[in-house]
């Protein structure tokens, strides 16, 4: 559950969000659209402790989680995606799921050399944890080979894979269908509702409209760093302000 | 050849070659196309904008015609002549002028530091000092202020000044990356009338513009583009009023 | 009291040639983004080819063995770019940075190589020091600031007077914004580097005639320059001039509180703070000109 | 043979020195040139504290510690900022370093160095004493680089391997990358204390003038050209550096030209490491051909 309330950030003159409110109470999937520039990506990196905010607080489940840093965050549950894929090319794809996973003994000095065991236990039980989640978004096949080999779609596909590796309670997609083909969005989209039915809730930016409205059951819409609409996509396709957001204003005659 | 002059040439085969024909071209970054087979043109005298969702790969579409981005595929014509693979400089003394997206003007140069290197390749040097100071009369807000750093200027001045680079080189072919972005409604307006007239200075315009609706009321012809491809063309004023366009943005 | 103007005044001759090492040096990272640490070698070469000209068997009068002296080393500054840091220019900084150490490491060791290791001096008769208003100035260190303010007026000029300075300044302001508005980026990595390279010699040589010539000079005054560098925030020309006067000052004052020997740690703390701090460093944007 | 036994403890002493900064520069991508003040500051404590009568051993361990604390001493401004930066700093630290050995007489001497710094007991003095420090060099190489390879091999290296690639994944999936880095930087100064310790204790005379530059450009030779963030590469790069740097005094060069020698290989030192950047930037033993943990 995410609550926020009054954020703003401004780089120097420019307003960048804007007392921004608003609520994520359990709706499975929610989306935040706005055309570019309206600071729906500053607001992504705020909630996610990369940049500071100025003024505002940020709640998830009684957690103050304002300008705390990003690992701090992260290790609530709360786990985003980056705008472009960011694999580790140098290595597989299952350490690429393996090395994010959190709370790893084996990452710390002292247990290597006093608790071994622990540490192999550990190591085989995330092997396992990896190839069920591959079996999952069907990269199984692909496991050994180099994450920097994939095709752009299979590399959103094992961004999502190692998302999942962390225990997600709450996902953030930033622009999860930019630049990949339709049939790579069915899948995703499909994984997608999958985990919604497993209760973990989705908070996905995106600019691609038609998607949204498909996916998500709650829209927030911005606009040069303001909140203008909360409420169903259907409705905020009809709603004047967003249409204007979205085309602009005509003015008058040349 | 200083840029201005009027000598358009004409093509062997007969027929006037477009301003403008850029004929499906391919590009992107890295291994991700982000347009595909994308066709447009620009003829004398028009106003041509390109709009779209985000994403579309309408910045890309200037940037390939700018020079600023090679294509992997297709070609780029100007008055006739292919330079899909000519420099910007070259480009730029043919008379063809780029406005970039964002920061496109030198923050720690005076405004009328900013105005000479605008007007860099007009290679005579007279030309180029009275280009400046008609620029500098022709703007009274840039005049005022032409011994101030350009960060010092505000967002509508900076785009105002970015603009008056035409006055100076008073090319053929402006191509404008989202000239209204950041900028309060009220000065929109003022920059598109800015836009209208260049036209009157026999300037032809390819503007790229997230204000869809502005953009296809100052424009005699229109494309739109979806996930990098040609999805529709047609004048600004029918556009205006196509149900496509809006479901497109908004979808349903 | 006059024990410290004498100070300050050795500051500020001191600090107007560091002004030359940080001024070029600044103007390298202004367009290509990145220090190099080579750069102390130029100082050392302007230095030692001055020498050579002056000594037999060329034994020219000391302006006039200056000339080619600072042709040479612009010639090494700009095969630097030429040869090694270009190919590498889309890497990631830290090859840069290795190479321009491993460069630095190469050159100091020529000089070591072609001349040797001991000190050599330009050996002047020792000039009695003037004195007006009490305070000694030596005939050479009033040539040391001349020449100083000398170049800096020509870099000054050439920068906000010439249509190549202008776009020297656009470059190292915005690189994609200069290349659209049809500035030809070789001309423009020439020039900086020759400039850059030129002025390290001028600074060497200014240096040599009131210190003695070793090989490690270079790499001492490098690290000065970097802090006035810092100081005026990286990329900033009139940032890095005054960094160098502030430095040279610092210095020199610091000499009354502290042991001699620790004249250099003046410019190593201060980059540390600095690094640490202010990396845009003080003058930031407060004297605009970058 | 006296030689080789020489020889051999150097570039052992060298390949301890290079894979302790393997672990920085290799696998967590911190590109630290202030790596000889830490080999510096392991030999002055060692030396100080076993002139005054403590005894080797202690001596040694306190000195590895004590570069351990100066190595989080750095890490903690310094990694404030960006990569380049940041070698800066590093490179900073290690001339402040030396200037304050220089300086600070009545600790170090100043500039005169410290003579007469004792061997542990059980060895002998002088060249008979040669075969037995070799093993114990020998012993110390084979531990660190075994302690490395369990670190580097274990998840913790692969959380560094992370950190180098990118930074910003390894913060979004909860790993605490100033941590991360500090330890790392910590340990790595920890290990270049003990090969600077190994050193002083064999070379028995120590001055500021052992740690300036060159022995960075050396160390960063041996981890560059062996194979940056691979197990045998900087021990590969140890032993070429250290045997072309031995070897040239066999060369039959005429006394009137030896004072060339040193600077000709400077110049080679420098040449390599620029060409090995520009031309085989993954050194003589790739990476990721020999994929990952």
């Amino acid at each position: 559950m995410l609550r926020v309330r009054n954020v703003t950030k401004s780089f120097g003159a420019l307003m960048a969000v804007h007392d921004v409110s608003f609520e994520l109470g359990d709706i499975g999937i929610t989306g935040m659209v706005g055309p570019n520039g309206s600071g729906k990506s500053t607001l992504f990196h705020i909630l996610t402790g990369f940049y500071r905010l100025d003024r505002g607080e940020i709640f998830f489940n009684r957690h103050a989680i304002a300008n705390r840093p990003p690992h701090q965050i992260s290790r609530l549950g709360v786990i985003r995606s980056f705008q472009q894929t960011r694999p580790l090319p140098f290595m597989s794809v299952r350490d690429n799921l393996i090395a994010v996973a959190p709370r790893q003994c084996g990452e710390s000095i002292w247990p290597l050399f006093f608790s071994p065991t622990r540490v192999r236990r550990q190591e085989r039980a995330l092997r396992e944890k990896a190839d069920g989640v591959l079996d999952l978004l069907k990269l199984a096949p692909l496991a050994d080979e180099l994450a920097g080999r994939l095709s752009y779609g299979q590399q959103k596909l094992m961004e999502l894979g190692r998302i999942l590796m962390a225990d997600p309670r709450l996902i953030l997609l930033d622009e999860p269908t930019a630049g990949i083909n339709p049939t790579m969005i069915r899948q995703l989209v499909a994984v997608l509702c999958r985990l919604c039915e497993e209760g973990i809730q989705i908070f996905l930016i995106e600019h691609n409209m038609p998607l949204v409205a498909q996916l998500c059951q709650h829209v927030f819409v911005m606009d040069s760093g303001e909140l203008i609409f909360s409420g169903t996509s259907g409705n905020a396709r009809r709603d004047p302000r967003v249409v204007e957001a979205y085309l602009g204003r005509e003015s008058h005659a040349a | 050849m200083p840029a201005g002059t009027r000598a358009s040439s004409k093509p062997i085969w007969g027929g006037k070659a477009m301003l403008l024909e850029v004929d499906r071209i391919n590009a992107g970054y890295g291994r991700t196309l982000v347009i595909e087979d994308v066709s447009i043109s620009v003829d004398t005298g028009e106003i041509v904008s390109i709009i779209g969702p985000n994403g579309a790969g309408k910045s890309t579409v200037l940037r390939t015609v700018a020079g600023q981005l090679i294509p992997d595929a297709g070609a780029i014509r100007y008055s006739g002549q292919d330079i899909t693979r000519i420099g910007m400089a070259e480009r730029g003394r043919r008379g063809l002028m780029f406005v970039p997206q964002g920061m496109n003007i030198f923050p720690n140069l005076t405004v009328r530091e900013n105005l000479e290197i605008a007007g860099l390749l007009l290679e005579d040097k007279a030309a180029r000092r009275e280009a400046v100071r008609e620029a500098l009369d022709h703007y009274p807000a840039l005049g005022r202020k032409k011994n101030q750093y350009g960060r010092a200027l505000s967002g509508g001045e900076r785009q105002l000044l970015a603009l008056s680079r035409t006055r100076i080189l008073r090319p053929r072919l402006v191509l404008l990356d989202e000239p209204s972005l950041g900028l309060a409604p009220l000065l929109v307006d003022h920059i598109f009338d800015e836009i209208i007239r260049m036209t009157r200075l026999g300037v032809s315009v390819l503007l790229v513009e997230q204000n869809a609706r502005k953009a296809l009321s100052v424009s005699h012809r229109a494309y739109v583009l979806e996930l990098g491809r040609n999805r529709l063309t047609d004048t600004g004023a029918r556009l205006l009023r196509n149900e496509d366009v809006q479901r497109l943005y908004l979808g349903g | 009291m006059s024990y410290y103007l004498q100070l300050l005044l050795n500051g500020v001759i001191a600090g107007s040639v560091y002004a030359l090492f940080a001024v070029g040096l600044t103007l390298v990272y202004g367009v290509f983004r990145f220090i190099n640490f080579s750069h102390g070698e130029l100082i050392t070469w302007g230095a030692y080819l001055t020498l050579m000209f002056y000594t037999p068997p060329f034994s020219w009068p000391l302006f006039l063995s200056a000339i080619p002296a600072m042709a040479l080393t612009a010639v090494i500054g700009f095969s630097q770019d030429f040869f090694i840091y270009r190919p590498l220019r889309r890497g990631n900084p830290i090859t840069l940075l290795i190479a321009s150490i491993g460069l630095s490491y190469m050159l100091r060791n020529a000089v070591r190589f072609i001349w040797g290791s001991d000190l050599r001096t330009f050996d002047f008769p020792p000039a009695r020091g003037m004195e007006f208003g009490g305070y000694y100035v030596t005939g050479i260190q009033l040539l040391m600031l001349a020449a100083a303010v000398f170049f800096l007026a020509i870099l000054y000029l050439g920068l906000t007077r010439t249509l190549w300075g202008k776009s020297l300044r656009a470059t190292a302001d915005n690189l994609e914004l200069a290349a659209i508005m049809g500035i030809s980026m070789p001309r423009v990595s020439a020039s900086v580097w020759i400039l850059a390279s030129v002025f390290a010699a001028a600074g060497g040589i200014l240096l040599a005639l009131d210190t003695n010539l070793e090989p490690v000079m270079g790499a001492t005054n490098l690290i000065k320059a970097f802090a006035a560098v810092l100081l005026g925030g990286a990329g900033n020309v009139w940032g890095a001039l005054l960094g160098g006067l502030f430095i040279g000052i610092a210095e020199n004052l610091g000499v009354a509180f502290f042991s001699p020997g620790y004249k250099d740690l003046v410019a190593f703390a201060l980059i540390f703070l600095l690094l640490l701090f202010r990396p845009r460093g003080l003058f930031g944007l407060l004297t605009g000109v970058r | 043979m006296d030689y080789i036994l020489h020889v051999l403890i150097l570039a052992l002493i060298y390949s301890i020195f290079a894979v302790s900064l393997n672990l920085e520069l290799g696998y967590a991508g911190l590109y630290n040139f202030g790596h000889v003040a830490f080999f510096g500051i392991g030999a002055y404590i060692s030396a100080l504290l076993s002139r005054a009568g403590m005894p080797v051993e202690g001596a040694m361990l306190c000195a590895m510690a004590g570069a351990g604390i100066a190595g989080g001493l750095l890490a903690v401004p310094a990694l404030r900022v960006t990569e380049d930066y940041f070698g800066i700093a590093t490179l900073v630290f290690a001339e402040m370093f030396r200037l304050v050995c220089l300086n600070e007489r009545w600790l170090t001497k100043g500039p005169m160095g410290l003579p007469g710094i004792p061997r542990p007991a059980w060895i002998a003095r002088g060249v008979d004493g040669l075969p037995v420090y070799l093993i114990l060099t020998a012993l110390a190489a084979a531990g660190v680089f075994l302690f490395v390879r369990r670190l580097t091999g274990s998840p913790f290296g692969r959380a560094l391997r992370v950190i180098r690639e990118d930074e910003h994944i390894a913060q979004a999936f909860g790993k605490n990358v100033l941590l991360l880095k500090i330890k790392t930087i910590v340990t790595g100064s920890a290990l270049a204390g003990l090969a600077g310790t190994l050193w002083a204790h064999y070379i028995s005379y120590i001055s500021p003038a052992d740690f300036t530059l060159t022995e960075t450009i050396l160390v960063v030779l041996c981890v560059v050209l062996g194979g940056r963030g691979t197990h045998w590469g900087p021990v590969l790069g140890a032993f070429a550096v250290i045997f072309f740097g031995e070897a040239v005094r066999f060369l039959p060069i005429p006394h009137e030209l030896h004072r060339y020698v040193a600077p000709l290989q400077g110049m080679v030192y420098g040449g390599i490491l620029v060409l090995i950047v520009l031309k085989m930037p993954s050194g003589m033993i790739a990476e990721h051909r020999r994929n990952g943990a």
